[in-house]
């Protein structure tokens, strides 16, 4: 019964993290624990379901690829942690931007805040019950806030506190709408998943609707559905990559808790009131995520816009429906590990470059020989390019949008696309074109790290494998994910999308 | 047709090349002679081009050290140019040595490559005189080449025909009386045109020796002896040949029978020495336009013809 | 038994009117307590009677909501010892006129959302929006961190007394997750109040604002 | 079949290897031997299918992302292929040659991977017979272009022109993708593009009903502006006079000479496919002839050679699409005769295009190799001292302008004659537009003559302007070959002209019945044509003889250029390109825009006065006009997000209420 313990093996490990004394064996912990996960949840794909826990949590099609996503994610993660907490040993250091001295948590509650946070997101992909549902995406917010509170400057506790205050406030009316629906069935119904939607018919539409709006609304502002995403570029742009990284699947376990309601109104036959309003949602938050992806200056806000527009094709997706939902499956895989591998790549930028500024940035390539190419295909995987991934999911989506005759909306998300492209070719690839002298002169001539203020030359830092490997796996999950599917997953993914209310 | 046939127009052809190359050079004679009597003089002989060409050819040649084989190769390319348009042009309706349709195309293509190594050997001294005489040539050559091009359009509308032999042939009077005013305004485009391909006044003063003022003389200021008889027969070949073109068009005396082709081929002949005697009236009659006119001038003519297009097509 | 869930809910929506109208934070604190108390009741007067999962919810929910909430919210205050003025944007005589206004729109879409289950009073969606909406006013219109988790606790009270009283199967599991995390949320923003106050010597949410395009 | 896939597979796993090696030597090695290997492999069946078209189609049965994607190689696309492989691999033998000085500068390996994977996306883009993988392949064309222009990327312009370059192709690739995904899609089209086939890779339907018909029109102008950008048609082409130059010249002699041609190789397919409109044919020659006109008016007011070559690719673009446009109008009005022969002008010309373009890039290369100056009013005298290089570009430069007897020429011939058959033909609708095609190609014919004859004169002949024109190195022979190679095909390509145009109309039979019994006069033409090449070069040589004996008999001196008595001739005195052109370039003034800096003379003792070609791009203006006012305007609604969590509340609020009240209302 693998399924259970993606739950419980993180969880205790989380919670052993937290009274281990000793970093190095803790680490080790985080690493193992990751690839125990990999293992059970690799092992639950092939496994057939079984509910458990009196039918409350069920490993079906859309958990088990929402699943595989989360622990692909948080293994590289894992391995990336290593590196990076030796790199941020603790002790204080001077902030980057203002100069003024700040220091890390300590690492052992950042370890054990990831271990519960995947802990928790597992919780997600399990539920089958929507009051369950509400209280594991809940309880992702609340362990992942003292993640993003890592470097205590004043910076992320700001953004720690944006993050608690909007995620809260949007839960909230989630929980109101779980209410809803429940209340929609007369009261007599439970939360189980199961059986709303036996009971989809009979369910009363109004209350369903409005159900479903503050659950949308909910879900949506985890999810970073503009103009709810507002937490979203600042939680990214200050906390570690590690856990912008994390935050990617935190999304896409959100995007799940909407999916499972949309089963329910699948099921009561009010599937296209959903649709609307997703599509809508989705162009909005393609669109916003658009205007600030253009002349974006923090490369870490502009990838956290780029979550927003991917997120916004998510929901464009699954609101076309037909293929599209099976391209928003697709795209949720493309879109996560891509954007992990930027993440990651960007906190190796921000290690060598000390700026968090675009035009700090120039000559990647010459200057991190291998963070350099690997940012460059990460970009291309980001906007969609081929053999990427993204390319395959965009691709369905949009043919999606025309086979159902939508074409208006789908030159919408056609331009919307092409802006989001313009915004992000122009400002990462000119980070890695040039040479670095010439960021140096952009900036006003002075170096960045304290480094090369010494030595007064600016150099290569010799990567780490740690710090280059994660970023490599993932892009290769996206390059394969452009080329080939594996059987199994390919019938999951297709099976997932039918269940969810794809064609 | 027949082999024999063939046979006889392949030799008439021949016959017809063979008089143009023989008389391509009297016609500057006739030019100046005409000139002279319009200014009261004796004037030069009416061979004298033939002496000129003799000498020129005797003579040695002084070859600037900028100059590479490109400053050779212009001169007898152009040359080469000419002989080939020669062997495609009709004289007096009766079809030159080659004819397919589409020809007009290759006739212009010619004089353009002529046009083109002439420059390329007038840059190649690296005098700045030069450099402009040829920057001008090819800035003529545009509009005039536009000029000629639709004329010979509007003629092939005018008959139905692809090529110069069959525009040419059937160029008769019944045509003229159809569209005379037509083949009246093809007629003065392609007459402006030939002023100004064969450097005559109002476009060009062949005599003046103002080197600013000058447009194909200037370009060929550094050749002498061989590369300069070159040049100055292949004027007069030019000459002859675009003559050719014109009094097919303004002589509408056609047949089929022996008789009418030699005919034919007389009335060619005189027709291109009348053109000769017209320039030299014009010549004598009319100033050089100053350069910034000589665009316009041309565009005119490229508008004469584009005028008998829209006439035809209407 | 109806008459007197009608009767808590009645004295949510007056205590919503004096959060909207006070100025002290002190008092908003209280009265969010006696929310909380008179929620705690909901269960018990819920279909069921007294049933041991209605008595555990509703004995942790007083507990949390009444004792631990109102003494977090207290601490921080004490600890960033602050004028315990709420500062709101927008004055408490406009606040009383978007009070009234917001239960005139909660009475419209009550209006428009039918309860079909006969033994839920027709009451309770009205007032469940009203107080979600007074909630959301706080925390727009309130200056201070700690006035706005008060806001945060009103829409949950909103919201909680919605589920009180229209879900009939009470399951307990999920309930006290629920509660669960909402305690952790409150417990979590006191520590990031606790923070701000130490790292800008104020606890002023909309000073807050270095993060932005 | 099977070279087909090995060549794919060459040119695929080149580009990997060209990664691996860490001398810089081996990689280069590898990549442009597994290029011209490629090239080698994939020429057998191209030119097999000249002769009879291909049945054989190679299918990859693809996972689930593409379903099936099958190649298949017909006429057309040969006609494409051929060319386009041959171009590769020469240019790949001299881009090893003309990198081979970066070493130690930067790995071999990134040039060469991209290298291959261009040639492999462009033979992809010519055969590919499924509309994704068309896609694919122009998207890999795309991507791998845009990092062989940036290769100098050091370069502030350099960078530019690839950003100018990846939003264009970006945005042409829009139209493309929805051209490809429209349901029922096909490639190439089928006519009425009609009921829903297939919503994805299984081909089940995806729950959708069938939808009415797409109009073909619709299809027509998508593939217009999709490939139309990429084609260079004004004014989506904006990007091609900055992309070309900025790119190594080997690279660019491939963008010019082949990728190019990709865009006129989907519009012609669509125009083949599909019965054309009209209309159409009018787009295609109202926007071909100002392509044309505009590229040609371009060429003047340049002053860098390479700038040069680039616009003038634009010019021969248009004329292809001339040719497209009079082939359209043949299909539409029902006139087999002009269509056979336009889209086969268009044919033709793409051919001798492709090789004289390549030429003359590599020959500009090689300049810049040697001399490291771009601009042409600084060099000079080249000729002496590079003189496999002059000679070569002298023959690309007559082959560029269409003169005889190189092939360029035939293309004209055909095109013009396509156009007079089209005006003599009694069809209204069909003669002014062939007029207009007519007058637009003499003019560029006059035009180009202009330019051509002005920039080869003023970089190779006369004396050295500069410095840099003073200690120049010929070209090394890796870079030398190549140029001689296509130097050599030049003439052929004039002298078998009538085979190409055979070919052409072969290749076009299937879809114009009985293309070649049309054409067959225009062929015999040709053949004329070059019977008169023949005495063409028969008289030269014989003229060359008799001035040699001539001169050989007399005293032959040589002196300076004689200098009208000017005292102390010095090198800087002689006619630039920028005046050269000038009186020209201002008789388009209105096209182009002010066409060069001019300092005047004055006062009584003027200090230095002169002339310099800056021609700026009135439609990249335009363009980066519009784009930067929609940037300006977006960039102020950055203000929506001031960082106060309040106002962050309220939206979530707002939104609330909005969404109830859709909901509810």
């Amino acid at each position: 019964m693998p399924a259970r313990w993606t739950i419980l093996a993180p969880a205790a490990a989380g919670a052993a993290a937290f009274v281990i004394p000793d970093n190095r064996t803790r680490r080790g912990l985080l690493v193992a624990t990751a690839v125990t996960h990999l293992a059970l949840t690799l092992l639950a794909f092939r496994a057939p379901a079984r509910p458990f826990f009196d039918g409350a949590l069920l490993l079906d099609d859309p958990g088990r690829l929402f699943l595989l996503a989360t622990s692909v994610l948080f293994i590289a993660a894992a391995f990336y942690t290593m590196g990076y907490l030796k790199r941020e040993a603790s002790g204080s250091r001077p902030d980057m931007v203002e100069g003024r001295l700040f220091s890390n948590s300590p690492e052992a509650r950042f370890t054990g805040c990831i271990l519960l946070f995947l802990a928790a997101m597992s919780f997600v992909c399990l539920a089958q019950n929507l009051g369950l549902l509400w209280v594991g995406v809940e309880a992702t917010t609340l362990a992942s806030a003292p993640l993003v509170y890592f470097h205590r400057h004043h910076r992320s506790l700001e953004a720690t506190w944006k993050y608690l205050l909007l995620c809260s406030v949007g839960i909230a009316l989630a929980l109101f709408g779980t209410y809803m629906l429940a209340l929609s069935g007369g009261g007599e119904v439970s939360l189980g998943l199961p059986a709303l939607m036996a009971a989809g018919p009979t369910l009363n539409p109004v209350l369903l609707k409005a159900a479903f709006v503050f659950l949308l609304v909910g879900y949506g502002t985890k999810m970073g559905l503009a103009p709810l995403h507002t937490w979203l570029p600042d939680v990214y742009s200050e906390s570690p990559s590690v856990v912008a990284l994390l935050s990617t699947s935190l999304l896409n376990v959100s995007f799940l808790a909407i999916l499972r309601v949309r089963q329910v109104l699948c099921a009561a036959g009010q599937a296209d009131f959903g649709n609307d309003l997703l599509v809508f949602l989705g162009l909005t938050s393609m669109g916003w995520a658009a205007i600030f992806l253009l002349r974006q200056t923090d490369y870490k806000r502009l990838l956290a816009y780029s979550s927003v527009e991917h997120m916004g094709i998510l929901a464009f997706g699954a609101g076309i429906g037909g293929t599209g939902m099976f391209g928003a499956l697709l795209h949720l895989f493309a879109h996560g590990v891509a954007k992990g591998a930027m993440f990651l790549l960007a906190g190796n930028v921000l290690a060598a470059y000390m700026t968090k500024n675009v035009s700090g940035v120039r000559g990647l390539v010459r200057a991190l020989p291998y963070s350099g190419p690997l940012w460059v295909a990460g970009v291309l995987a980001l906007v969609g390019m081929p053999p990427f991934g993204a390319f395959v999911s965009e691709l369905t989506i949009l043919r999606a949008a025309l086979a159902g005759g939508r074409y208006t909306l789908a030159g919408i998300f056609l331009l919307l696309l092409s802006v989001a492209f313009i915004g992000i070719t122009t400002a990462c690839l000119r980070m890695a074109q040039g040479t670095r002298a010439q960021a140096a002169s952009q900036t006003g001539g002075q170096f960045h790290s304290p480094a090369e203020r010494q030595t007064g030359q600016s150099f290569a830092p010799r990567e780490a494998w740690s710090a280059v490997l994660p970023p490599l796996a993932l892009i290769a999950c996206a390059l394969l994910l452009g080329l080939y599917h594996p059987a199994r997953l390919a019938e999951v993914m297709v099976s997932a999308a039918r269940i969810t209310g794809g064609f | 047709m027949s082999a024999a046939a063939f046979d006889m127009g392949a030799l008439g052809a021949l016959l017809r090349m063979a008089a143009g190359l023989a008389l391509c050079p009297l016609l500057l004679g006739v030019i100046n002679r005409v000139k002279a009597k319009f200014a009261g003089r004796q004037g030069q002989p009416l061979l004298q081009t033939y002496y000129e060409l003799a000498k020129l050819l005797r003579k040695g040649a002084v070859f600037s050290t900028t100059t590479s084989w490109i400053f050779g190769l212009g001169p007898a390319a152009g040359l080469a140019c000419g002989l080939c348009a020669l062997a495609l042009v009709p004289l007096g309706g009766q079809p030159g040595l080659f004819s397919f349709e589409g020809d007009l195309f290759l006739f212009a293509g010619l004089y353009s490559l002529g046009r083109f190594l002439t420059a390329t050997a007038a840059l190649d001294t690296g005098s700045s005189f030069e450099g402009m005489g040829a920057s001008r040539e090819m800035q003529f050559a545009v509009p005039a080449e536009l000029a000629l091009i639709l004329g010979f359009v509007a003629l092939s509308q005018a008959t139905g025909e692809y090529s110069l032999a069959g525009i040419l042939g059937r160029l008769d009077l019944a045509r003229w009386q159809a569209c005379g005013p037509v083949l009246a305004l093809t007629a003065a485009a392609l007459f402006l045109v030939l002023l100004a391909e064969t450097c005559r006044i109002p476009v060009d003063d062949p005599n003046t020796h103002l080197e600013l003022t000058m447009i194909h003389e200037v370009m060929v200021l550094d050749h002498g002896g061989p590369d300069l008889a070159f040049i100055v027969y292949g004027q007069a070949l030019k000459m002859w040949t675009l003559g050719a073109v014109l009094a097919g068009l303004v002589i509408p005396a056609r047949g089929d029978g022996a008789a009418d082709v030699l005919l034919g081929a007389v009335w060619g002949v005189v027709g291109i020495f009348g053109l000769a005697v017209v320039i030299g009236i014009v010549e004598s009659s009319m100033a050089r336009l100053r350069l910034l006119l000589v665009p316009r001038l041309l565009v005119g003519a490229t508008a004469l013809s584009g005028l008998a297009l829209i006439l035809l097509l209407r | 038994m109806l008459s007197l869930v009608e009767l808590i809910l009645v004295g949510l929506v007056l205590t919503n009117l004096v959060l909207l109208g006070t100025s002290r934070i002190g008092l908003c604190i209280r009265m969010v307590a006696f929310q909380g108390v008179g929620l705690a009741l909901l269960p018990l007067l819920g279909h069921e009677g007294l049933e041991p999962e209605a008595l555990a919810i509703s004995g942790a929910t007083a507990l949390l909501k009444g004792w631990i909430f109102p003494l977090l919210l207290f601490r921080s205050l004490e600890s960033a010892h602050v004028r315990a003025e709420v500062e709101p944007y927008v004055g408490y005589s406009n606040s009383l006129l978007f009070g009234v206004a917001a239960l005139a729109v909660s009475v419209w879409l009550g209006g428009r959302v039918p309860v079909p289950d006969p033994g839920v009073p027709s009451l309770l969606t009205p007032v469940a929006f009203f107080t979600i909406l007074v909630g959301l006013f706080g925390i727009v219109t309130r200056r201070k961190a700690v006035s706005q988790v008060v806001g945060y606790l009103v829409l949950e009270n909103g919201i909680f007394a919605f589920g009180a009283v229209a879900l009939r199967k009470a399951q307990l599991l999920v309930e006290m997750g629920i509660l669960l995390d909402v305690f952790v949320a409150v417990f979590v923003m006191g520590i990031a109040i606790f923070r701000i106050n130490r790292e800008f010597d104020h606890i002023d949410a909309d000073r807050l604002a270095s993060l932005k395009e | 079949m099977i070279l087909f896939a090995c060549c794919l597979a060459v040119f695929l796993t080149g580009a990997l290897a060209a990664l691996l090696p860490r001398s810089y030597r081996a990689a280069s090695a590898i990549g442009a031997g597994a290029a011209m290997l490629g090239c080698a492999l994939g020429l057998v069946p191209a030119a097999q299918a000249l002769i009879t078209p291909q049945e054989w189609a190679l299918t990859l049965a693809w996972p689930p992302p593409f379903g099936l994607g099958s190649f298949a190689i017909d006429g057309v696309s040969a006609m494409f292929l051929v060319p386009a492989l041959v171009l590769i691999g020469l240019a790949a033998a001299y881009g090893r040659g003309y990198l081979a000085d970066q070493e130690g500068r930067r790995k071999a390996g990134a040039p060469w991977f991209f290298y291959n994977i261009l040639a492999a996306a462009i033979t992809g883009v010519f055969t590919a017979r499924d509309p994704l993988l068309l896609l694919l392949c122009w998207e890999a064309m795309a991507l791998s272009s845009y990092f062989l222009i940036c290769l100098e990327d050091a370069d502030g312009a350099v960078r530019r022109a690839g950003r100018i370059y990846l939003v264009a192709s970006n945005l042409g690739a829009a139209f493309l993708l929805v051209l490809c995904l429209l349901p029922g899609a096909a490639w190439p089209p089928a006519p009425g593009v009609a009921a829903f086939t297939g919503g994805f890779a299984d081909g089940s339907t995806g729950g959708f009903a069938a939808l009415p018909a797409i109009p073909a029109g619709a299809v027509f102008l998508l593939a217009l502006v999709g490939f139309g950008s990429k084609a260079g048609l004004a004014p989506l082409g904006v990007w091609l006079p900055e992309a070309h130059p900025a790119a190594p010249s080997h690279v660019s002699a491939v963008l010019s000479g082949v990728m190019i041609k990709t865009g006129v190789y989907g519009i012609l397919r669509v125009l083949l496919a599909l019965p054309p409109q009209p209309w159409w044919g009018w787009t295609l020659i109202a926007l071909g002839g100002a392509t044309a006109v505009l590229g040609v008016a371009g060429t003047l007011g340049q002053g860098e050679l390479k700038r040069l070559l680039a616009w003038s690719s634009m010019e021969n673009a248009g004329l292809m699409l001339l040719g497209l446009g009079l082939g359209a109008l043949g299909r539409a009005f029902n006139e087999p005769v002009v269509a056979a022969l336009g889209f086969g002008a268009a044919l033709v010309h793409m051919v001798n295009h492709g090789v004289f373009k390549s030429l003359l890039f590599l020959g500009a290369g090689s300049v810049l190799h040697g001399t490291g100056e771009r601009r042409m009013d600084k060099l000079g005298g080249l000729l002496g001292r590079m003189p496999v290089t002059g000679a070569t570009f002298l023959v690309g430069a007559l082959g560029i302008c269409g003169l005889p007897p190189l092939g360029g020429f035939a293309s004209e011939l055909v095109l013009g004659l396509c156009a007079l058959k089209g005006l003599l033909l009694p069809q209204v609708g069909l003669d002014i537009p062939s007029l207009a095609a007519l007058a637009a190609l003499i003019l560029c014919a006059g035009m180009a003559a202009a330019a051509f004859s002005g920039a080869f004169g003023v970089v190779f002949l006369g004396a050295p302007r500069d410095a840099a024109a003073q200690n120049v190195h010929e070209a090394p022979a890796a870079m030398r070959w190549p140029m001689l190679a296509l130097a050599a095909l030049a003439p052929l390509l004039g002298i078998f002209s009538p085979f190409v145009l055979r070919a052409a109309l072969h290749a076009l039979a299937p879809a114009i019945p009985g293309a070649e019994e049309l054409g067959a006069s225009t062929v015999s033409a040709l053949t004329t044509a070059t019977l008169i090449f023949g005495l063409l070069f028969a008289l030269l040589g014989g003229l060359l003889l008799l001035r040699g004996r001539l001169l050989s008999r007399r005293d032959v001196r040589t002196g300076p250029t004689w200098d009208c008595g000017y005292a102390a001739p010095t090198a800087r005195i002689q006619y630039t390109y920028s005046s050269f052109a000038q009186p020209l370039a201002e008789m388009f003034h209105a096209l182009t825009g002010p066409t060069g800096v001019l300092t005047r003379p004055w006062g009584l003792f003027p200090a230095r006065a002169g002339h310099a070609a800056e021609s700026e791009d009135r439609m990249l203006r335009g363009f980066l006009a519009l784009f930067g006012f929609i940037d300006a305007k977006l960039e102020a609604m950055h203000r929506l997000q001031q960082g106060q969590v309040h106002v962050y509340v309220l939206y979530i609020a707002a939104t609330l209420v909005a969404l109830l009240a859709w909901g509810l209302w």
